[in-house]
Order: structure tokens, then sequence, then C-alpha cells
């Protein structure tokens, strides 16, 4: 038996996905439209952002929608030093844990640094907005240092 | 309940590209030697197949109706399959010889990693609205959640490169892993950070490969007059998917599912924790108790490979190993799915009675 | 000998093409609530959670279950998530079952959807793949063969699919969750659709739907508790054959005679049409009524159309023994639930809670899925009685 | 408009979720060996050293016996019609003209079936049984694609009966 080629191809599995929210994630991504974050009250009263639709401890629907700011405090970050195709950034970026202000839960987004030193836990970071909101959670560009 | 035994275990070298192989080709030579060990023909001399795997992982739909085609299912077999990792098939396998509906049970898991970029393709395990659609990969979680612990002062980074350091040793004697050497805590120090905190030595390698196991009930291990161990307790648990809803410095669904499985009756000689980052196997010790009197991960761990949707299973093969092997008498084997240790799955494995 | 488990609550959306008011976690959530709503049960009550659906690639969500632990009140207990093709409804049912049946848990909830409008289901299932003709125009192509075969070898009259097609959707428009609602339909109407896949008309398919559906099994000191009437489940088998080898029996396949064989002989029936009152059987094309009939023994071999012709099958009809009351696959078909529907369709009938598409009296009923290129089966007989 | 309407043309509602991932696909050693006597105009199977039935295309085990296959064959393009759709809606990705035969075809030598295209028939003459041979590109077009052959078309022989389908040599049928 002859041996046989090996054989390979690259191939792309895509797909654009058209998702329904429901009124909880359309609620928080109608507001980021606006340049607003909301976050929800979880049954302890801990505000979550960005808003979970059902809590996790009590498995209860949530709806009491409250606003939180736009700036926060870095409680853990990654430094990616070398991004992938599908990050936001191609440089040198952060994935962080953010606690917004009036937030009692950290939420998960990517901070724009020139470098890993101007990341650090306890860092106050703003959101930036990107030039035209669409109703997207990266309508948040990223976050920047105050 | 009826007492369930482990007969045989059986795994592929964990490989970085397992190159002109499809699932049939990957399965096969597997399974094969699992029918070997156990000294049966193929799967219609077990009551039950279960496997697991994920179709994301080489972006193919269905890859498990073809790894029917290994199994040699005419006439039909009683068979089934579960989107994750070959452990919760063992625990679906268990079910069925409990309810009385088998007396013996094959079990598989395989994956081939290789073609896709592992960490991106697990991003889209997360939620599909604030997460997912920003492509946070899983070894940047990873990376957020062993700062949590450096910050915190839970862990050094010290305390890492000795995992990795041990993992590498370990894997010397382990003909299966990718990853193996004689590698010094100085030697993992002296790395760059990849993704930081973590360095490339504190991330399990992407592998291709598979891995398969035999459980029967006791009885049926005595017909067949194989040696076997005892599964004496098994549970898993789940946590919310928030990741910023959870306490990521402990795994309390570890710490339960061990409560339940009964892993503190008695001394853990051994214990196998599906950690694919060094700190995380620092959080499971802990969070099951294990102290200085356990070797863990003697095979190297995932660390040293990991076969996604197969390592689960691995672990508690690897455990099995060494209580027939009369190395040790009782042992853990734990196995995780989801970012940062989300889902876990906790077994007790004994040596038999008779043995003992 | 297994332990006694029987369905105590079931839940369900209601089916359509698009659910546009719910996310993913939403749409499951739903039929979780009116199962625990159906049990009089809430979160607490139950130990472990089963999700079941096809293909991630439907919703492009990776083990999705991961992400709905919140939705079903999962924080801090086992889920687990089956994944055994278009029987997976009915697969999943099973292993939650077993859950119960094995004594390991007293209580679990068992869910299964999909959200198909998230994308397109041909394209999620004939994806191509390097190297691979890409001639399967979805299941309609893969299976319009097979279908063709069997009225070559039974000489069915043409029309055969056609009446199942007015059937089930006459059931349907009994059935307010169902997704079409075609109570004025007609045989002309159905011939007259376009012929998508040579022999199966369009209105011979199922449709694509959104929708989710759940049940809550419970042992048997629970489930004589339970404030409405359960449904004792009598038998379950799986069974699985490979998808291709040579001198295959595609029309008739040997797991789904073999899964019935032993379901039927757990639950002790002899003769299927008779013993039982009622069967919902996952026919997502016509012709699949007749076929099914013979495969799983309503019907000597060849025959299987001529129930259908004579209206055995028919609610509407009177027949003898009603298959699909709820309008079956062909009214609603949200992939990843259309078996567990079939599995919750029958414990409604023997709970007496079917409403409009109720079989009267029914005692002894068939919940059935396959899979694949019909080689993948499960199946359940529930009872009104433990049997 | 009114301000109340242009609010709640803002209500987001529903996103757009683009998942595009990227893969490096390796075809297994059978279909690869398969693949590349393809390309040189040469279907082949693989025999089950079990109960010897022979499978194409070839997955690298007999799906019944659950056994590695090794044996390779060489099969005929001339090839019987297990059953056929006539597919009246385009598949995605694929530029075919609707209505078209997908038949199910057993080629001579071998007792399983593939699927192709059929063409240069009347659809409907098109008949479980029938004989029918592979329609080849242009040599110079070949690649390690079953797309070598462009369609099969009928062959001018006596049909097959049912009971035979699947059980042809490669020697062919003399009806």
């Amino acid at each position: 038996m002859s041996q046989p080629d090996v054989l390979h191809q690259a191939f792309e599995l895509g797909f654009t996905y058209t998702r329904s929210t429901g009124p909880v994630v359309g609620r928080f991504l109608t507001e980021l439209k606006q340049r607003n974050i909301v976050g929800i009250k979880g049954s302890d009263g801990r505000v979550i952002v960005p808003p979970m639709e059902y809590d996790p401890d009590t498995a209860e629907e949530l709806s009491e929608f409250v606003d939180v700011g736009q700036e926060g405090e870095i409680v853990s970050y990654a430094w990616v030093k070398e991004p992938r195709e599908a990050h936001p950034f191609d440089k040198p970026f952060a994935w962080a844990m953010i606690l917004l202000d009036g937030a009692d839960v950290p939420m998960i987004h990517c901070v724009a640094a020139d470098s890993e030193d101007a990341v650090s836990t306890g860092a106050r970071v703003k959101a930036v907005w990107a030039e035209e909101t669409i109703g997207f959670i990266t309508d948040i560009r990223c976050f920047e240092r105050v | 309940m009826k007492e369930i035994a482990i007969v045989g275990y059986q795994q592929s070298d964990a490989v970085s590209d397992a190159g002109a192989c499809n699932e049939v080709e990957l399965i096969i030579p597997v399974i094969s030697k699992v029918y070997d060990q156990v000294g049966i023909k193929n799967a219609q001399d077990v009551d039950f197949v279960c496997s697991g795997s994920c179709d994301y992982l080489q972006g193919a739909a269905f890859a498990f109706v073809m790894g029917v085609d290994a199994l040699g299912a005419v006439p039909p077999i009683k068979e089934s399959h579960v989107e994750m990792d070959a452990a919760w098939a063992l625990y679906e396998s268990m079910l069925k010889i409990r309810m009385g509906h088998a007396d013996s049970a094959l079990i598989y898991g395989f994956g081939k990693s290789s073609p896709g970029e592992l960490p991106i393709v697990l991003s889209q395990q997360l939620d599909p609205y604030y997460l997912a659609p920003q492509w946070v990969d899983t070894i940047s979680l990873a990376a957020m959640q062993a700062r949590l612990m450096l910050d915190k002062g839970l862990i050094s980074e010290q305390d890492m490169a000795e995992v990795v350091s041990r993992s590498r040793r370990n894997a010397l004697n382990n003909p299966h892993a990718q990853l193996a050497g004689d590698v010094s805590v100085q030697d993992v120090l002296a790395q760059e950070t990849y993704v930081s905190p973590l360095r490339k030595a504190d991330i399990c390698p992407v592998s291709d490969g598979a891995s398969a196991m035999v459980i029967c009930t006791v009885e049926k291990a005595k017909e067949w007059g194989l040696p076997y161990a005892v599964i004496s307790g098994i549970d898993h648990c789940i946590e919310t998917h928030n990741p910023g809803m959870r306490d990521l410095t402990d795994s309390v669904s570890t710490r339960k599912a061990a409560e339940n499985a009964g892993v503190h009756n008695g001394a853990v000689d051994v214990a196998e924790l599906y950690a694919p980052f060094s700190h995380q196997e620092i959080i499971l010790a802990r969070a099951l108790g294990l102290g200085d009197a356990t070797s863990v991960n003697p095979s190297g761990g995932v660390l040293a490979g990991n076969l996604m949707m197969a390592s689960g299973l691995s672990r508690i093969g690897e455990v099995f190993n060494r209580i027939v092997s009369g190395e040790a008498q009782r042992g853990v084997a734990h196995a995780t799915s989801g970012p940062c240790l989300q889902h876990n799955l906790v077994t007790v494995i004994e040596q038999a009675k008779e043995a003992a | 000998m297994a332990n006694l488990a029987a369905v105590v609550g079931t839940g369900q959306t209601s089916y359509t093409t698009k659910r546009g008011d719910v996310s993913i976690a939403g749409l499951v959530r739903e039929a979780a609530v009116n199962a625990l709503n159906d049990a009089e049960l809430t979160w607490d009550d139950i130990d472990a959670v089963i999700v079941g659906k096809a293909p991630d690639m439907f919703e492009g969500v990776i083990m999705p279950e991961i992400y709905l632990t919140d939705a079903l009140g999962c924080n801090g207990k086992p889920m687990l998530r089956v994944h055994t093709a278009g029987s997976v409804g009915g697969s999943t049912a099973l292993v939650a079952a077993s859950h119960v049946q094995s004594g390991t848990f007293k209580r679990v909830l068992t869910v299964a959807f999909e959200k198909q409008s998230e994308s397109n289901a041909m394209w999620a299932l004939s994806n191509p793949q390097p190297f691979s003709t890409h001639l399967n125009a979805g299941a309609g192509g893969y299976f319009a063969p097979i279908i063709r075969e069997y009225m070559r070898r039974s000489e069915a009259p043409y029309d055969v699919g056609i009446k199942v097609a007015v059937k089930d959707r006459l059931h349907g428009a009994r059935n307010p969750l169902a997704h079409l609602q075609k109570p004025d339909i007609t045989m002309k109407e159905v011939e007259e659709s376009f012929m998508l896949w040579d022999p199966i008309r369009f209105l011979e398919s199922c449709p694509s739907s959104d929708g989710a559906c759940a049940m809550v099994i419970a042992n048997e000191e629970l489930a004589e508790q339970a404030p409405r009437p359960p449904a004792w489940i009598r038998g379950v088998a799986m069974r699985s054959e490979p998808t291709m080898y040579a001198g295959r029996e595609e029309v008739n396949p040997q797991a789904g005679r073999d899964c019935a064989a032993d379901v039927y002989k757990q639950a002790g029936i002899k003769d299927p049409r008779k013993d039982l009152d009622v069967a919902e059987v996952y026919v997502p094309f016509s012709w699949y009524e007749p076929m099914w009939l013979e495969n799983l023994g309503f019907a000597p071999e060849g025959e299987g159309w001529k129930l259908t012709m004579e209206g055995a099958t028919s609610l509407d009809e009177g027949g003898d023994i009603p298959w699909n009351p709820s309008g079956g696959v062909l009214s609603s078909n949200p992939i990843g639930a259309s078996g567990m529907i079939r599995f919750a369709e029958a414990a409604r009938q023997v709970r007496g809670d079917a409403g409009d598409h109720q079989v009267e009296g029914a005692k002894l009923a068939l919940g059935h899925a396959y899979g694949g290129g019909a080689q993948f089966f499960a199946m359940w007989v529930v009872g009104s009685e433990k049997g | 408009m009114s301000e109340q309407t242009t609010e709640n043309t803002d209500v987001i509602t529903g996103i757009e979720a683009p998942i595009y991932l990227k893969y490096n696909f390796t075809a297994g050693a059978a279909p690869a060996r398969f693949l590349t006597q393809v390309k040189e105009g040469v279907l082949t199977g693989q025999r089950c050293p079990q109960c010897a039935q022979v499978y194409v295309p070839p997955r690298g085990s007999c799906a019944a016996c659950g056994v590695p296959t090794e044996e390779e064959v060489v099969l005929s393009d001339k090839a019987t019609v297990q059953s056929f759709t006539i597919v009246s809606i385009p598949i995605p990705g694929n530029s075919i003209e609707p209505p078209f035969v997908v038949a199910n075809l057993v080629p001579d030598g071998a007792n399983i079936s593939f699927i192709h295209l059929m063409s240069e028939c009347d659809n409907a003459d098109v008949h479980i049984g029938q004989r029918v041979q592979g329609v080849w590109k242009p040599q110079e077009e070949w690649g390690y694609s079953m797309d070598n052959i462009r369609y099969f078309k009928p062959l001018d022989e006596p049909d097959v009966p049912v009971e035979k389908i699947g059980k042809i040599p490669v020697e062919g049928w003399e009806g």
C-alpha cells in the first residue's frame, strides 16, 4: 500500500447568531447604548453587574435595577502579553475583574494600558465608551486608569 | 447500594497533535487495550457504554456519532453520551448499574483539541451575552484567579512553581505524558510570565487523545477473576456561572462533593486532581483537605498532558492503577468542567476488601 | 431491580418559530418553573438537574448547562448534560430517571431545550467539513431515500404521508402549546405543498421551533405524596447502532425493534396496540408514522400504513391507538426538546392532564425518541398504576 | 414621530453574536488514504477482516464489528442506485441548482452506499436498482475530493434486483 498524503485544511466554523436577550439582559444593553451602566439587586441585597437574570443562591427571578458608576476598582487582572486574534486589542492589555462604584460584584472587562506596570490590583479605572454604542457588551470599549 | 468495581483502565499518549487520526482511529486503539486488559472481545460483552466528548474541540457536530463506529454496535447496544468529561459518563454508568439495568459498563472519553485555538474555543462556554462576546479566554480567567490568591497571600509564585516542578518530575514515570522532565522550581521561576501572573509552565498543554475504563459490580469482577478497586463514594456539584459571584480562591463545590463522597472517612494515600493550572491544584488540595501524607498527582496530572473530555476519567484511572498495583490503599480522584473550576466531581477509590 | 420512580410534574413552553421575548436561560427557566409549579415544589426540593439538548452549534454556546446553572437553581447541586443527537430529549429523561431509580436521589428536575432561532438548523446540521461531500441537505435529505425504500417495499398508497401530516396537525390544533396551529388543514393543501426532498413535501416535514420541556421525577415515597397523580415509570430502554454498516436495515432498524422489545418486557406489554392506550412517537417526517408503527410492533412489517389509513392512530377519527395526540414533532420541533416532549406528553396522558388532546381513560402510554441516522433510540412506558 | 416611539425603538431585545472559530482540520488515516487515491482517479474501499464487507468511503473501522480495517480494495466507478431523493432546495454553501438528484450509490465491489449527484437523466426516470457510472472532471482538476466525480449518469445495463444491491462484485453486473 502506498503512503497516503497527510491532508490538512483550514476551515472556519462560523455563524452570526441572533440572540433574543429577555428583559434583564436587554435592559442592561439598552442602558449601555445610552452610555449608562446598571446592575441588579440580588436576594441578599448585593448589586450584581452586569445584571444576572436569576439569583445564584435562591434561584429567584431578579428585577430590581440599580444605576452604578462608570468608575471602579480593579479586583484582579490578567496581563495579556500576546493578544489573540479574537481579543479586543492587538497590543498587550489586561483582562480585569472590576468592582464598579455602587456594585458589590466585580464584572469582567478589558483594561487598556501601556504596560503591565500601569495596571495593579486596587487601581481606579473608568469606562471608555465606543464611538457608536449599539447595545452590546463592547459598547464599553474598555476601561482605563483614572 | 451496589458496590461498583473498576477492572480496567487504558489511555493513549497525550500528544500535541494526533495528526491523521479521526474519532474512530483515536478511540479504537484505547478501547482495544481495555478489552484485552479485561479479557472481553468488544462492547457487546458489557451491558452499557457511555462516552464523553465535545463537538467544538474540532469543530464538527456529532463527534460522538462517529465514535459509535468504534464499538461494534451490531447487534445494537445500550449506549449513551454526555457532552462533558467522561468522568460524568462514568457517573451515568454507575447509576445504570445501581438501578440494576447493567452489571458492567465501558466508559470512554476522547478529544482532538489541536485543530482549534482551545482557550478561545472554550471562551464560548461563558454566558452568551456578557462574556462570550468579549472572547475572554480560559487562560486569562485562570490568571485572574491566580492573582486573587497571590494578592491575598494564599499562595506564592514559589508554591505554584513547586506544583509544576513536581508534575514534570512525576511525569517522568508516566509513559503517556506529553511534558516531563527534571525541572526545578528555579527553572520555572526563571521563565517569563505569559498571561501574568501565569507562566507557560503553569498552564496545561493542549493535547489530543483518549482514555477508556471498564467498571462492573463486584460480583462480576470476581466472576471475571480480575484485580479490581472499589468506588466507595462519588459526588459532583456545580457553582454559579458568574465568576464574579464565586470565591475563586476556594472550591466550595469540591468541598461539598468531597464531603458527600466520604473523602474524610479514611486516609488518602493518593490523589489525582484535574487542575489545568498550577494554582488550581493548591485550591483543590485544600478543598479536599489533603495533607502531606497524600501523594498528589503522581502521574504528573494534567499539567503533563490534558486529554480534554477524558482527563477527568483518566484521574480516576490513575488512582485505580495505583490501588491495584498495591502502591496505595485508598485514593481520591477529581474531575472538573467549566471556567475556573466551576463544576467538580470527586471520587473515592479503595482497595477491594479481600485484598486488604 | 430498579427502584420505583414517577413523573410528578411536567412543564413546557409554548412552541414557536422564535421566542424573541426571552434569553436562552429564560426559555429553559419557563419550562422548569412550569414543571415545579405542576408538582407544587420549589427549587429547594430538587436534588439534581439533568439537562439535554442537541448539538451546541444550534445556539453557539458550548456546554450551555454551565451557563444555565443559575436559571435552573443548580448552584451547589449536581448537574449532568446529555447529548445523544435527536433522541436526546428521551435519553435525558431516562438518565434523569436513573438518578432516582438507582436510589441515589429522591427528586430531580430534568430539562431539554432548543432555541433554534438563534441560528439555522440546516446550517448547524450540515455545516461543511473539509474533505467530505456536502450533499446532505439537512435531515430531510438524509431520510428521504429511506422513506422511498419503505414506499417501494410496502407498496403503500402515495397519500399515507399526507394523511399523517393532516392528522398530526389536527391533533396539534387541540394543543395550545403546539407551534403549528392548522385546524383547517386538508389533504389537498398538504399534497400541493412544495416538494422539498422528494418524496417529502413541505407540510410533511416538522417545523423549526424554539422551546423547552421539563419534568420532575420523584421516588416512590414522594410520588405517593404528590398533589397530582403521578405517572409511574414502568419501563426504560435505550439502544444504539452505527449510522452505516454493510447490510444495515435502515427502514426498520434493529435498534428500534430491540429497544421496543426491551421496554415492553419491563412494562409487561405483549401486544402494544392492544395493551397501550396512547403513544407519543418521534415522527419528524410524516412517513415515519407507518414506519415506526411497524418498527414498534403495532403492525406487522409492511402493514403499518393500514393503521394510519384506517384512522387507528387518529384522535379525531376515534382510533383505538392514538399516536401523537399532542400534534407530535410534525407540529412542534425544538430539536433537543422534541424527545422529552414525547416522554412528558406520555406522562400527561396517564395523569389525565392532557386537556383537549386527552385520550380518555389512558392508563398506559409510550414515549419514544430517535436520533442520528435513525440509530439512537430512547423509550419509556409510563402508567397511571405502579404495575 | 413622537418622543415615546423613538425611545421604544431604542430598547434592546436582541443582539447579533458573530461566532467564527478557525480550525485546522486533519483528515483521518483511512479517509486520507482514500482521498489520495481519489486524486489519482481511483475509488478504493476497505474490507473488514472479520465480516469481509467492503466500506466506502472507509473511515478506519468496520462499524458493525468494531475492528480496524486495513485491507484496501479497488472499486469500480460503476454503481447501483440503492435509493435517492430529488432535492428542491439549495444546500447551504453549495452552488448546485435545484431540483437535483442525490442518490445513495453502491459502487461495484463495495457493500455500502455513499451519496452523490445524478445527472444526464430525467429526474423522473431515476429508480432504485438503476445502473450508473461516474462522470469524472478533467484530470487536471482532480483534488482530494469526491467532487472529482462530477456526477453519476445512467448506464445502459439491466436493473439490479433489490436483493442483489450491495452485493455486486467489482467485475460488474451482467444482468
